[in-house]
């Protein structure tokens, strides 16, 4: 019993398969991109929020830390940490400027950022509103 | 001795179509079979809901649509038939009457989505119109694109390339079209009937 | 090597090599600092070791695939490269560019190279991966499109086989993909989504394409096996992968505020992933059985070998471990996802790398295959990394696996860092293992320089 | 190409019937929206008779041996399987 197994039928699966599922994948994000603003409450980015993710970002705070389970594994998550904090955007802050500047012997210890008050609080609200995204119930619990 | 004729006999058919096409539906198959076995799953534990959303669909469509496809599969299955004989003008008859009841299917379709989503539903509705879309929007997007392989062949077939004796993709298109069919065969009871 | 221009080549690998090491030692660092917190602090901080480590494997990655492209794309072509000058020059500017970056991240405070490199222009920086400033990643940009344009038109001027055709296709889908690198929305739950638009469509996308590309040219040429057989094959197994894992992005989509429906989509999907993998497997050893000569050069068929097992096992095997979203719940963003990270890139990507760099470095240096000792050699390295590899996984799975267990699943979870001390043991084993992976490595690097007689000659 | 795999083009109408006739069974219990387990056996083996229909006459498989044949058959009888368990088991 000998199959017939042409190149050519197989580089037709290889591209029309491709561009079936590329084009499942367009409907799927339009379809993501139209309920999002029901699930991230967009209606509430204002600019220190803005400001927020910009300090964020300028910082690399994504090298240790997760944002909703991504980023290295070295630091807490920090999609929860308003709640962790006691839904208190002073305790973020006051962690942040806490930082020693030479770390802790011994153990892990964020970096002393030297951050203006300005940044401080665009950050702390910044993680505000990220835990206020609908993130289907994720983490599993307060530590994230 | 004469066992082993009669064996060479009836074990000698080939798969019908290219190998490849083989790879793709059992692939196809495997997903879909995973989807429906979910759906099941997740049934089972929102039972009253899906009891309540299922009512709303439009089992009228979902007939016609059963019936349009195993009628295309049957064009189908005459028109490879045929095309065995060496009949390329009945095949391409089989073939348009094929693409004609697809035509029917992707028409009800859209006639009952423009329904669902006119009513605002989406796929973040429920559960139960999560699945409902997913499987049959999924097994939709199949449907045409088994009537853009059967069109293509169509095309192939006018300009002469297909005889009795050579004529591999129409059986490969054949046997994805069938598949189509299979998968809705399971579908529509599934989504719109059992209870 | 039958064509001149294909020596280009060779500057690029030495570069990969030389570049891995760097990866290497930076991931030792790390590793110790998830024993000794305060290990080189303040000095070099975890987050700017990490984003070395992270940055140096994408880009000595990248230039292994620039290589093994310069090297193919001749071949397959039967014509010399379009411009070797032009090759040659876009190495010195992605060398430049690389190093620069990599030293601005060890020299420079990270926020302050934002504020130099004007990243408030276009702000790109800041997010995993995708650390370059604005103005090296525009750099890449460049370097891949005259990369493209100068192997595209080689290929133009010469046969176009299926292996060039999928080669450039998937690294005209890596340049492309890389475009979404320069979307980032103020909102945050958008900048993720389409930050997995690089991370994913590369690594489980369009990377795949240019990994079974040099796979199937390796098999090819060592294997002598009918390239009518292989390249259907090659079809077959890429279009699973995109059949795949296009949908199978979903798996990213789970827990990051985008909708549940993808917690099915995802699920389903990426649970088929492992299916190509497999494929790939069962592909190679198929080939290495009927081949059809003895290629004096038994390391780089080992490598192929080894690529897909190891791939298979780290993205198929490791990546469906967690790819289900009651699963992913629990392990999303622990030392599980790390565990499959690790033996996935290395599987996938390092060792085809690396065995392309196998099977042709010797020709570029004038010869079939390097002597049986140094092939030896070679060989004690690819044991040496592989299994510190295996274990490295092995100790972060377990440490993953407490993670779970200590800080989201009991009734009791504890904190995140009260959750790490416990891990200590496994931290130590693993950068332990990680050592003998970078005693490995400097054996790979060795074999270059072990004489010998020479197997065969050209 | 063997001629044995369809004897008429008869047979493929007669299946025709066939097939229309479980699917308008279906669509009348659809109508009268009947439910319980007797009911779901029922369609299920509708569904299991239509796929070996199709997949033996129309797809062809009929005199094709070892795994392809195997495969979907597998698929007909182990799906409609598993969905009656799964109904079963939410009816308990």
């Amino acid at each position: 019993m000998s199959e017939v197994f042409t190149k050519t039928m197989a580089r037709n699966i290889f591209y029309g398969g491709t561009t079936f599922f590329f084009l499942l994948l367009l409907a799927l994000t339009f379809d993501t991109m139209s309920v999002l603003p029901e699930r991230d409450h967009r209606e509430n980015i204002t600019d220190q929020v803005i400001l927020g993710k910009k300090v964020w970002e300028d910082n690399n705070c994504i090298g240790c830390h997760t944002l909703l389970g991504e980023g290295a594994y070295f630091a807490p998550e920090l999609g929860n940490v308003y709640t962790r904090f006691g839904n208190s955007t002073d305790a973020i802050k006051g962690f942040i400027m806490s930082r020693p500047k030479d770390g802790i012997p011994g153990r892990r210890s964020m970096p002393q950022f030297n951050l203006s008050d300005e940044e401080l609080s665009a950050v702390a609200e910044f993680l505000k509103w990220t835990s206020e995204v609908n993130t289907a119930n994720w983490p599993p619990n307060i530590q994230g | 001795m004469s066992e082993s004729v009669a064996q060479s006999a009836i074990a000698k058919e080939p798969l019908p179509g290219d190998l490849a096409i083989w790879f793709v539906i059992m692939a196809e198959m495997l997903v879909f079979g995973v989807f429906f076995i979910v759906y099941v799953f997740v049934r089972s534990n929102n039972v009253e809901l899906f009891n309540e959303y299922q009512l709303e669909l439009h089992r009228i469509g979902g007939v016609i649509n059963t019936i349009a496809l195993i009628t295309s599969s049957y064009f189908v299955a005459m028109g490879v038939y045929a095309i065995r004989k060496g009949d390329v003008q009945r095949t391409g008859n089989m073939l348009l009457l094929a693409l004609l009841m697809g035509a029917i299917f992707v028409g009800v379709k859209i006639w009952e989505y423009s329904h669902v989503f006119g009513a605002g539903i989406h796929l973040s509705t429920n559960t139960f119109y999560t699945f409902y879309i997913s499987l049959t929007f999924f097994h939709f997007m199949h449907v045409i694109l088994g009537m853009v392989i059967l069109a293509v062949i169509y095309s192939f077939l006018r300009k002469g390339k297909y005889t009795a004796e050579a004529h591999m993709d129409i059986e490969t298109g054949a046997s994805y079209w069938h598949m189509v069919d299979l998968l809705w065969v399971v579908l529509f009871p599934l989504v719109y009937i059992i209870r | 090597m039958q064509y001149q221009s294909q020596s280009v080549a060779k500057l690029y690998f030495i570069a990969a090599i030389g570049l891995f090491l760097g990866q290497i030692l930076f991931g030792t660092v790390i590793g110790a600092q998830y024993i000794w917190g305060d290990f080189l602090f303040p000095a070099i901080p975890f987050n700017v070791a990490r984003m070395v480590h992270t940055n140096l494997l994408i880009v000595w990655l990248l230039f292994g695939f620039m290589g093994a492209a310069y090297y193919l794309i001749p071949e397959e072509s039967e014509t010399e490269l379009f411009s070797p000058m032009l090759a040659i020059l876009m190495f010195w500017i992605f060398l430049a560019a690389g190093a620069a970056t990599i030293l601005a991240y060890l020299l420079v405070p990270y926020a302050t190279l934002a504020e130099i490199t004007m990243n408030d222009l276009l702000p790109t920086m800041g997010r995993e991966f995708l650390e370059q400033p604005t103005i090296t990643k525009i750099g890449i940009v460049v370097v891949a499109l005259s990369f493209l344009f100068n192997i595209g038109m080689t290929m133009l001027k010469g046969r176009k086989t299926v292996i060039s055709m999928i080669m450039f296709l998937g690294l005209v889908g890596l340049a492309v993909f890389f475009l979404f690198s320069f979307v980032n929305p103020h909102n945050l739950i958008e900048d993720k989504f389409w930050w997995w638009w690089v991370v994913h469509l590369w690594v489980e996308g369009v990377w795949e394409l240019i990994m079974g590309a040099m796979l199937a040219f390796v098999l090819i040429k060592t294997t002598g096996v009918d390239r009518e057989i292989i390249e259907k094959w090659l079809y077959v197994i890429i279009a699973m992968s995109l059949i795949t894992g296009l949908i199978g992005m979903g798996h990213h989509y789970y827990w990051i505020g985008t909708p549940e429906y993808w917690q099915w989509w995802g699920s389903i999907f990426s649970a088929m992933e492992p299916i190509p993998f497999f494929m790939m497997v069962l592909y190679t050893f198929n080939m290495v059985n009927q081949r059809r000569r003895e290629h004096p050069n038994k390391v780089a068929l080992l490598w192929a070998q080894g690529t897909a097992v190891m791939a298979f096992l780290g993205a198929g095997v490791w990546g469906f471990i967690h790819t289900l979203a009651p699963v992913n719940y629990y392990t999303h963003g622990t030392q599980v996802t790390a565990a499959h990270g690790h033996m996935a890139f290395y599987g996938a990507y390092v060792m085809i790398v690396l065995a392309m760099i196998s099977y042709a470095m010797p020709l570029l240096r004038g010869r079939v295959a390097n002597s049986n000792k140094a092939q030896v050699v070679e060989m004690w390295s690819f044991w040496l990394m592989t299994i510190a590899m295996v274990f490295i996984t092995l100790f972060l799975t377990a440490a993953g696996v407490l993670q779970v267990w200590l800080q989201r699943y009991t009734d009791a979870p504890m904190g995140f860092m009260a959750v790490q001390d416990k891990l200590e043991i496994f931290y130590m084993m693993r950068e332990i293992a990680g050592i003998i992976f970078l005693i490995g490595l400097g054996t790979y690097i060795y074999s270059f320089f072990v004489g010998g007689e020479e197997e065969a000659t050209a | 190409m063997s001629q044995t795999r369809f004897s008429s083009s008869t047979k493929l109408t007669i299946i025709w019937v066939i097939l229309i006739s479980l699917t308008l069974s279906t669509a009348y219990i659809g109508y009268l929206e009947l439910s319980g387990l007797y009911i779901v056996g029922f369609l299920l083996l509708t569904v299991t008779i239509k796929g070996q229909l199709i997949i033996d006459h129309y797809i062809g498989l009929k005199n094709v041996r070892g795994f392809w044949r195997l495969a979907m058959l597998g698929f007909v009888y182990v799906i409609p399987g598993i969905i009656f368990t799964g109904y079963y088991l939410s009816s308990v």
